[in-house]
């Protein structure tokens, strides 16, 4: 296999764009990435595109990887449409990063767009319960519910076990929604107090409305190629993907005793890399529900079971930390787009390697970094899918 | 009424009959599962898992209220986990008997199966499916089939 | 990159099966193929699942290919679920092909599942404009209309072009519900004759009921390795992969000259196997209406332009002639379950180069096939997708 | 009423402007697309592309009877291509003033648009579309601006 750089990134900004059809929101962020790449359409050979409410939210199914690609002035080439809940993304990078580093194509795109603000939010709602197990979202479970009490994650549990505070649930989301305020893309761009997420209303008890991502219109791209090639593009520095790791859930019975899938997949990325926690620079984790990213920071290995909250204390993982999580604002400040957030991450990650990340630029450029999405609910009581990818300079 | 997961409920016929879930148990390594599958989740066996009976009661794993509805719900509704004796720990919603308020529920308690409909909305109220409710309280007649 | 052989097939039949659901047909589709393969679920180190209308007839988005491979007891491996209209299984087919070929997995699987008897068969219509693009589908245009006058293929046209009739636009039909009564896989197992498929009722001015493919429930499964590997799990003749395309349509503007994108991906699957038209012992290809059948035995280098009519005439693409044409049954009478039918093409030609194809079984065993898929319309007045596969033993 | 693809049409205000629709020039190549889009599909160029208003004329490329309608529209309804003087060639429905019989439209003869709402149907009779008729028929007023 050879090795592959990420040679371009663009993104849309997160938010609320009515006017915005799913392909206008693409078109931004593929031609950001072409300019950024230093390529034309032509240079594309192969194009992954992630989505996950298109169907449902918008009306278009099936080909929405051509109908995006087409408004941007790429046709003809092989087009895959990847669906994979709150990871499709990752998945569609997953793919473009196989291609280039098969030999199967020189030059690939990975794309993921969403569109979830269609003027009604109570079908938006219904279209992300809809990327579980249809039988548990008939029954009315939703995302929000499955973080707070889902015995996968259980972070009510974890108030007993740990004795974590709501406080303590706060901290992400506060440490983040500053991330997200100096990020001229991100969503929400108000730093937080600790009360304000507290104090916002409960969603599902004990979660609040600060501490969960919102609805997001959003686009991101990723253009790969050899690193060897990268050069032909660009002269910016290349961005080795060093892992690429996709897993899906394992069926879960109670007392089993199997490792979480988050750090199994961490685990099988960090083992592809050749590298372990302590050499990560900088991370973008699936926050969804801004407590996940303390139990996160557990099955990534950042910390001994319980002790998230101290990682935020003492200063670790904030944006001039030892190892800042979330640069970006994280799902719940930068925006979480469901089927473009995985890419939105790298975006995040590559533009901070290469030290082009503005206001919240990491002082020290991070050299390794990870993203990490998981997504999905199935009956077997675990995510449907988990993504990890670590990238090196 | 309509069954929300028909092969999921046993519904009684007759007075004598009770109420319960219909899982599946492997014949191999005797996991047992809900909802039915055709292979064994534990042991990959294709064609070893037989229709149990199971779920009658259980004990609460864990539990929240949902202050926001998806579309044909009502907010604030209970949502729960529920540790089968059989093996499962399955979702599933509190019957409307249980009034919503925090301390009602308490993690490890007694729960026993009701049928009611899914949720009182114009969407679901025809719609039967299984809740659980402390065993604790009183026995009430549950939903017959329709 | 490795030489990639199949060494399982499974399906599942064809046709309405009122009580089950996506997982249910996949299942059957998957553990044929397993057994027919004789490998396990923990043989399979990847796998793609291919469907188009889950989201929005059965309410399942974003993670049902984890669904239905829970529900068939392979857990915990990389899922990637593919869209790509009528081509959504050949796009499956390819990325399992692609992972044993770069060496990122030793053993793949792929599946293809659809389900469309919802209950309701305009919701199920209006699903399938959904895969075209929403600009047309919103102004009521249908897949039937496209293939009787969109610029691309206009059998309307060729009436006049070529002098083709409605007798001529019935013999595709008349020669493949022959097939599709052979087996017993097929949704419609009745043989048709010329004046019975004229006569059918006219869904859109030239085309016949019995022209067009119907509604259907089917899935189906392939399970690739190295060729070297194959003898570890089957002595069973492997069938080797030659070549797998996948294209998207061009942005086609009037009197262009661009060759028609079939021809383009056709040319290219021949020039990657290394073999041309006349190399080739059986084909299914992509009737969803029929007399489209005649136009792609030109595309496909069969025959010159306007000649497809003689081909059947002639026996040529017969059962029992040199060059025999959807064994199967086709779409029309095998039926197209919209996400399966590549996989369905596949499973049919893998029987047919084994010699297990029973009662519709080609005399002399073919050793070199090709299926082929197009699907979904774009704006750009093209299809969004064109899958080929050639496979040799 | 509401405008099906509001970014696609000119809808006038006053009495002395005529409905057409709106395309998008390349400046590179001059190649002329409907519906608009931000990148030249002929030479790949970004931004080159600028609205031009288009279609008020055509020719009838290709045209069908439907027999059966999806949702929201009624069988049988004509389904044609048109093509445009200034390039592009276009799926559109035809206008209600049309019966709808074999030998009322003819491939090649010359169209004119007109706007009008999408389908007699529920769904579709509050939304206002671009239509095409033979451009012999008497002129008549189209629907106005809601
Ligand atoms: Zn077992
Ligand atoms: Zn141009």
């Amino acid at each position: 296999m050879r090795e592959v750089a990420i040679i371009g990134v663009g993104a849309h900004a997160t938010g609320q764009f009515t006017e915005k059809a799913l392909k206008d929101l693409a078109y931004t962020a593929i031609w950001n990435t072409l300019d950024d790449a230093g390529a034309e359409p032509s240079d594309i050979n192969v194009a992954y595109v992630g989505n996950s409410l298109g169907g449902l939210l918008t009306g278009q199914e099936g080909v929405r990887g051509q109908v995006v690609l087409q408004h941007s002035g790429i046709t003809g080439i092989p087009v895959i449409n990847v669906e994979n809940a709150c990871a499709s993304a990752a998945t569609a990078l997953r793919g473009a990063w196989l291609e280039v580093a098969s030999g199967a194509a020189d030059v690939a795109l990975a794309v993921g767009v969403e569109k979830m603000f269609v003027g009604d939010s109570a079908r938006t709602i219904s279209a992300l319960s809809a990327v579980s197990e249809v039988d548990l979202s008939e029954m009315g479970m939703q995302f929000t519910t499955s973080y707070a009490i889902h015995p996968k994650i259980n972070l009510k549990g974890k108030m007993a076990e740990y004795g974590w505070t709501s406080a303590d649930f706060a901290k992400p989301a506060v440490k983040n929604s500053f991330n997200g305020s100096l990020n001229p893309l991100a969503q929400h761009r108000r730093p937080l107090s600790i009360e304000q997420v507290v104090q916002s209303r409960i969603v599902v008890d004990p979660l609040t409305l600060f501490m969960c991502a919102s609805i997001s219109d959003g686009a991101a791209a990723a253009i790969v190629c050899p690193v060897e090639m990268a050069p032909r593009f660009t002269s910016k520095l290349p961005v080795r993907i060093a892992s690429c790791v996709l897993r899906s859930g394992m069926y879960r019975l109670p007392d089993d005793g199997f490792t979480d899938s988050a750090t199994v997949s961490a685990q099988a990325a960090y083992e592809e890399a050749g590298i372990g926690p302590d050499d990560l620079n900088a991370i973008e984790l699936h926050d969804a529900m801004a407590p996940a990213e303390l139990m996160l920071y557990e099955r990534l290995g950042l910390c001994a079971p319980g002790e998230g909250p101290r990682l935020i204390d003492e200063g670790i993982t904030t944006l001039s930390g030892r190892i800042p999580v979330n640069p970006s604002g994280g799902l719940c400040s930068r925006g979480h787009p469901v089927g473009a957030t995985g890419l939105l991450q790298i975006a995040e990650l590559v533009w901070q390697m290469r030290g082009e990340a503005g206001a919240r630029q990491i002082e020290k450029r991070p050299k390794v970094t990870m993203a990490q999405n998981q997504g999905g609910l199935l009956l077997g009581q675990d995510s449907a899918v988990y993504g990890v990818t670590i990238l090196k300079t | 009424m309509n069954i929300l997961h028909p092969s999921s409920i046993f519904v009684p016929t007759d007075a004598k009959q009770t109420p319960c879930l219909l899982g599946a148990r492997c014949d191999e390594c005797a996991t047992v599962v809900f909802p039915k599958m055709p292979v064994c989740p534990a042991c990959q066996t294709n064609g070893s898992m037989r229709e149990v009976q199971i779920g009658r009661t259980g004990k609460l794993f864990s539990h929240t209220i949902a202050r926001f509805a998806p579309k044909g719900f009502v907010a604030p509704f209970f949502q729960v986990f529920v540790d089968l004796p059989e093996g499962p720990r399955i979702f599933a919603l509190v019957g409307a008997e249980c009034p919503v308020e925090a301390g009602v529920l308490e993690d490890g308690m007694d729960m026993r199966l009701v049928l009611e409909p899914l949720a009182d909305t114009p969407e679901n109220s025809d719609l039967l499916t299984y809740k659980y409710v402390p065993a604790g309280r009183p026995e009430q007649r549950t939903s017959g089939h329709a």
